[in-house]
């Protein structure tokens, strides 16, 4: 009789518009009630999280299972290794034997990732930019992201840096950041001759910023480096990359326009694009790379 | 410079238009400064897809665009035809509507010096998602779909209190799974067939199907590829990310993630299904059976799951599940009229959600913050304007006739008449989640109507003109999308057609 | 190149994910992680890839462990810095 | 067909892939959870960069001027590659931000702790 009442109950007060009439909050709580005894325990997803037990089995069973099906599918792949797989197929021997005519790099995945399927590339350059800014929309202060112990941490954290000794770290940082950034400069310069690139370049230069930046306190650092240059570096970098591309995409599929000059495949000053592009990517790299280090610690650069 | 063929030009345009304008917004310092050229960026691409459109209906063509100066196997490709330029174009149109609608509550709720990065994610995410329509190339659609992960995180959490954090970060980590087994049946797929564009990838399945040579490894790959579009755009066992992270974020946020994000995957799911894996291999590999399967499933749980909520936004992000769940219904019954109820269903959807969002966080804000819908007795009086816009959605939702909702229902009961087998489970099913629909959405309707006893309501004099607009076109839209929807079903018929060939 | 050196490198790297999964200290796991890439690295080099030998060592290896480090020292986890 | 034997470097990338997923599923710890997310990365990043290489041929990097497809090995996973390198250190990044974040306010790496305590702040 009282599980009638309490669905005539549940009836009228639906057609009186839900909780709007009568005693509104005592039915909410009765009803809220209710319904955990019936359908809580089974289908909600945080009942089952709830038991550890359960959930722990599940996704050991989950994962053992998709490690089975994945290793009786790699039983069933190409074999390891086989120049016939059908991954070696003209694709890939267009790239290995037009490649330095068509780009000019003598680095075939140089010229693969930055001429051949540069639309992935400027995608992956806007991923980092785009992840750089988000941290700032998380880590930069403002009212929603600040507290009084995180400040007297981060001023203690400038005290000790100017007032420290630590002179293994400073005069290693003074000896080593040159010769880091000097290598990464290297490695972007020659990306289209050797391994590496824009890349690789940039996370070594953003290394040796981030060297010299934990063995100097960032007080030094925001002298040359403050976040307008770090924000004009990125967005003119990204610009560059942006046109040069939408130039060789516009000129390629329309066939019009000017060949870029290829140069000696081999030299430096070569492969069209590549370079600058290059430059760029290690830019944005470096900046993106020493912006994460300085907005972890400080939350700012 | 005999011949350019600038309409053929428009998609690459668009794309490096929206990323363009993203680059450029983190100069900008001011919010309001970035809105305008955000909506100036949108307003042109929106001419521009409306142009592609009529030619490419003119036309009865789909073209592709090369990217760069080599052709297919070894360049990128864009591709579009009839389908990704209405995509393209009802993508524009809303994202301009929901964006002015929602502006006021983006500089009310995001800090004001970060506000413009607010805007440099919505142009990213906007470009991600045309080119996650427009792609022709797996990679491509992998690194496209980080983008649009992460700008959408970043969209979540741009209100900065402590609960959109915890929502992004389970956003986060299910996306980045869904992510993950993308990219792990990239891989497969690229190491069985040799290609990373879609043209070239069928005709290699076609041979893999005749040669019976790697038939698990293919039916595994799908497997994954469709688990991982599946997670991304929230199918039903993997929805738990939605309530908690569309609860937390700014009404405009929730809006274009739940109406236009979870459609990009879905759209690009759908060009996986006829131009890489054609219908066919589907059919044989059983794929659509469980995508079937899963889809009434999640029209059920989803709106049993909206049953329980008393929290407006929370109910709103649920019943998105249970309308995932037709889309992936009308794209499980395999047959072509199915698939263009799905599509369909995405365009109404699309519309009728964001009004939904938008109209519910002008009611949040009008009631001081509260989010029960036992809060907002009365709030439809208080801003009669949000009022009818919140009233014409839930009907639309429900499927009243005259209403965008109504005609996706009537070609997903008629696509069931052609798939022999599934037309009961259907039609059932349809039933049963339209009256939920309607158990759900309508004491949420009455409650907006009703008065709280004792207090006196009074109109808010001050709705913002940009709001007015966008809650009226997005009515209009809804009903010219129950009326006329006949040159639209044709359309997309037609670039079934075309994409089936 | 050998199969032997290869098949110890990749024991190395499961037997690296097990420790990272198992372990309960933060600190090593980390380390464990930084060492998971540098072997990732070096196997990158074995097949024949080095432009991704050097990305993931001055990635995986350098700007990643630092990008944990500093969290771990945020989130008053290290010894010696301050006590959480 | 029977390749596991040979294609060893497949079968240790997917069993990494299932412990970094087993990571990402048991791990309450928000840290140890993005670390296993990492490493399901590695891993598939893995099996791409194995699926490149074939016996006995050099690195993509033109040498001694021979112009040969049959001398290098296939330079396309490993471009492939480079930019999933390039994601996932974004993604770790982000995700790592969020966390310092999500410590700030809650005093806990503990997912479930903060669930928990975030769902009582909502007034549930």
């Amino acid at each position: 009789m009282g599980e009638k009442k309490s669905f005539w109950k549940h009836l009228k007060a639906w057609v009186d518009g839900e909780e709007v009439i009568l005693d509104a909050d005592k039915y909410i709580v009765s009803r809220s009630v209710k319904e955990k005894k019936n359908w809580g325990g089974r289908y909600s997803m945080e009942n089952i999280k709830g038991n550890k037990k359960l959930y722990g089995f599940l996704s050991v069973a989950i994962s053992v299972l998709f490690i089975g099906i994945m290793l009786s599918v790699v039983n069933d792949l190409p074999e390891f290794g086989n120049p016939s797989n059908p991954a070696n197929n003209e694709v890939m021997e267009r790239y290995l034997e037009s490649g330095i005519e068509e780009t000019g790099a003598i680095n075939f995945v140089a010229g693969m990732i930055l001429d051949y399927r540069a639309f992935d590339t400027f995608g992956e350059s806007n991923v980092l930019f785009l992840a750089v800014m988000c941290v700032v929309l998380l880590l930069k202060k403002d009212k929603n992201n600040y507290s009084e112990k995180e400040e007297a941490e981060n001023w203690e954290d400038d005290y000790f840096d100017e007032n420290e000794k630590r002179p293994i770290l400073k005069v290693g940082g003074k000896l080593l950041a040159p010769l880091i950034i000097l290598y990464g400069i290297y490695v972007i310069l020659n990306g289209h001759l050797s391994p590496g690139g824009g890349f690789s370049g940039g996370t070594i230069i953003g290394a040796g910023l981030i060297l010299y930046a934990s063995a100097y306190g960032q007080k030094k650092m925001q002298t040359f480096f403050t976040f307008r240059t770090f924000t004009l570096i990125c967005v003119a970098c990204l610009l560059t990359y942006c046109a040069c591309k939408s130039y060789s995409f516009f000129t390629g599929a329309n066939h019009v326009g000017y060949e870029i000059p290829k140069g000696i495949p081999g030299n430096i000053l070569s492969s069209g694009f590549i370079l600058p592009l290059n430059i760029c990517v290690g830019l944005i790299v470096a900046c993106t790379m020493y912006g994460f280090y300085a907005l972890f610690t400080k939350g700012d650069i | 410079m005999e011949h350019i063929n600038w309409i053929h030009n428009i998609p690459f345009f668009s794309i490096f238009l929206a990323m363009l304008c993203g680059i450029i917004t983190a100069l900008v310092k001011n919010g309001r400064l970035a809105f305008k050229i955000h909506s100036i960026m949108v307003f042109i691409i929106f001419v521009m897809s409306v142009i592609l459109l009529i030619s490419v209906v003119k036309n009865n063509e789909i073209f592709t665009f090369m990217m760069g100066h080599f052709p297919a196997p070894w360049g990128n490709e864009l591709r579009a035809g009839p389908l990704e330029a209405l995509m393209a174009v009802t993508f524009s149109i809303v994202m301009l509507l929901t964006v002015s609608g929602g502006s006021e509550f983006i500089f009310k709720d995001v800090v004001p010096e970060k506000q413009p990065l607010y805007f440099i994610m919505l142009n990213a995410l906007f470009g991600a998602m045309l080119a996650l329509v427009y792609t022709n190339d797996i990679f491509t659609a992998y690194v496209f779909i980080e983008i649009n992960t992460i700008a959408s995180c970043a969209l979540i959490m741009a209100k900065g209190t402590p609960q959109s954090m915890v929502g992004t970060t389970h956003y986060l980590v299910i996306s980045l799974l869904g992510s993950g087994l993308f990219l792990l049946g990239v891989c497969i797929l690229y190491s069985i067939t040799g290609h990373l564009l879609f043209p070239q990838m069928k005709e290699a399945i076609l041979e893999i199907i005749k040669t019976e040579q790697y038939r698990l490894p293919l039916l595994v790959v799908t497997g994954f590829m469709f688990i991982g579009i599946a997670i991304k755009s929230a199918l039903f066992p993997f929805h738990s990310m939605l309530p908690g992270a569309y609860h937390s974020a700014i009404p405009t946020s929730s809006g274009i993630l739940s109406g236009l994000v979870l459609k990009s995957y879905i759209i690009l799911g759908i060009k996986l299904i006829y131009c890489v894996f054609s219908a066919e291999v589907m059919h044989t590999l059983k794929i659509t059976e469980v995508l079937f399967v899963f889809g009434l499933a999640g029209m059920v749980m989803g709106s049993v799951y909206a049953m329980r909520e008393r929290k407006m936004k929370r109910m709103l992000a649920y019943s998105s599940v249970a309308q995932i769940g037709y889309i992936y219904m009308g794209i499980g019954m395999g047959s072509r009229v199915g698939m263009t109820a799905a599509c369909f269903h995405i365009l109404a959807h699309a519309i009728t959600k964001t009004l939904l969002f938008l109209c519910c966080g002008s009611f949040v804000e009008d009631s001081g913050g509260k989010e029960k819908i036992y809060h907002m007795r009365g709030a439809a009086l208080r801003n009669p304007l949000a009022g009818i816009g919140y009233t014409v959605g839930a009907l639309s939702m429900i499927g009243i006739p005259l209403l965008a909702g109504f005609i996706s229902k009537i070609y997903f009961a008629t696509a069931s008449v052609y798939s022999s087998g599934k037309m009961a489970a259907v039609l059932i099913i349809l039933g049963v989640s339209m009256v939920l629909n309607a158990l759900y959405f309508l004491p949420s309707v009455i409650a907006i109507w009703t008065p709280e006893k004792g207090v006196e309501m009074k109109p808010v004099s001050s709705v913002s003109p940009l709001f007015a607009v966008s809650i009226v076109g997005f009515i209009l839209l809804n009903f010219v999308l129950g009326v006329c929807y006949r040159p639209i079903t044709r359309i997309i018929q037609m670039s079934i057609e075309l994409l089936a060939q | 190149m050998s199969a032997g050196i290869q098949i110890i490198l990749l024991v190395f790297l499961v037997a690296c994910a097990l420790a990272v999964s198992l372990t309960k200290n933060l600190f090593i796991a980390v380390i464990v992680f930084m060492g998971y890439s540098s072997i990732m690295a070096v196997i990158w080099l074995l097949l024949e890839s080095p432009d991704l030998a050097i990305t993931e060592a001055a990635v995986g290896a350098g700007v990643d462990s630092v990008l944990f480090f500093l969290t771990l020292k945020k989130v008053h986890y290290l010894k010696g810095t301050r006590e959480g | 067909m029977n390749h596991l034997g040979t294609n060893f470097y497949e079968a240790v990338s997917v069993i990494l892939f299932g412990i970094g997923f087993m990571n990402l599923l048991l791990q309450n710890n928000l840290i140890k959870k993005f670390i296993g997310l990492n490493i399901m990365d590695t891993a598939v990043y893995l099996f791409l960069a194995a699926k490149g290489y074939i016996w006995g041929r050099v690195a993509p990097i033109l040498t001694d001027g021979i112009v040969d497809a049959s001398y290098y090995v296939n330079p396309i996973p490993a471009g492939l590659v480079l930019t999933g390198i390039v994601v996932s250190v974004s993604v770790t990044a982000f995700s790592l931000a969020l966390v310092q974040r999500l410590y700030m306010h809650y005093g806990t790496l503990n997912m479930d702790e903060i669930m928990k305590i975030s769902r009582e702040e909502e007034g549930e």
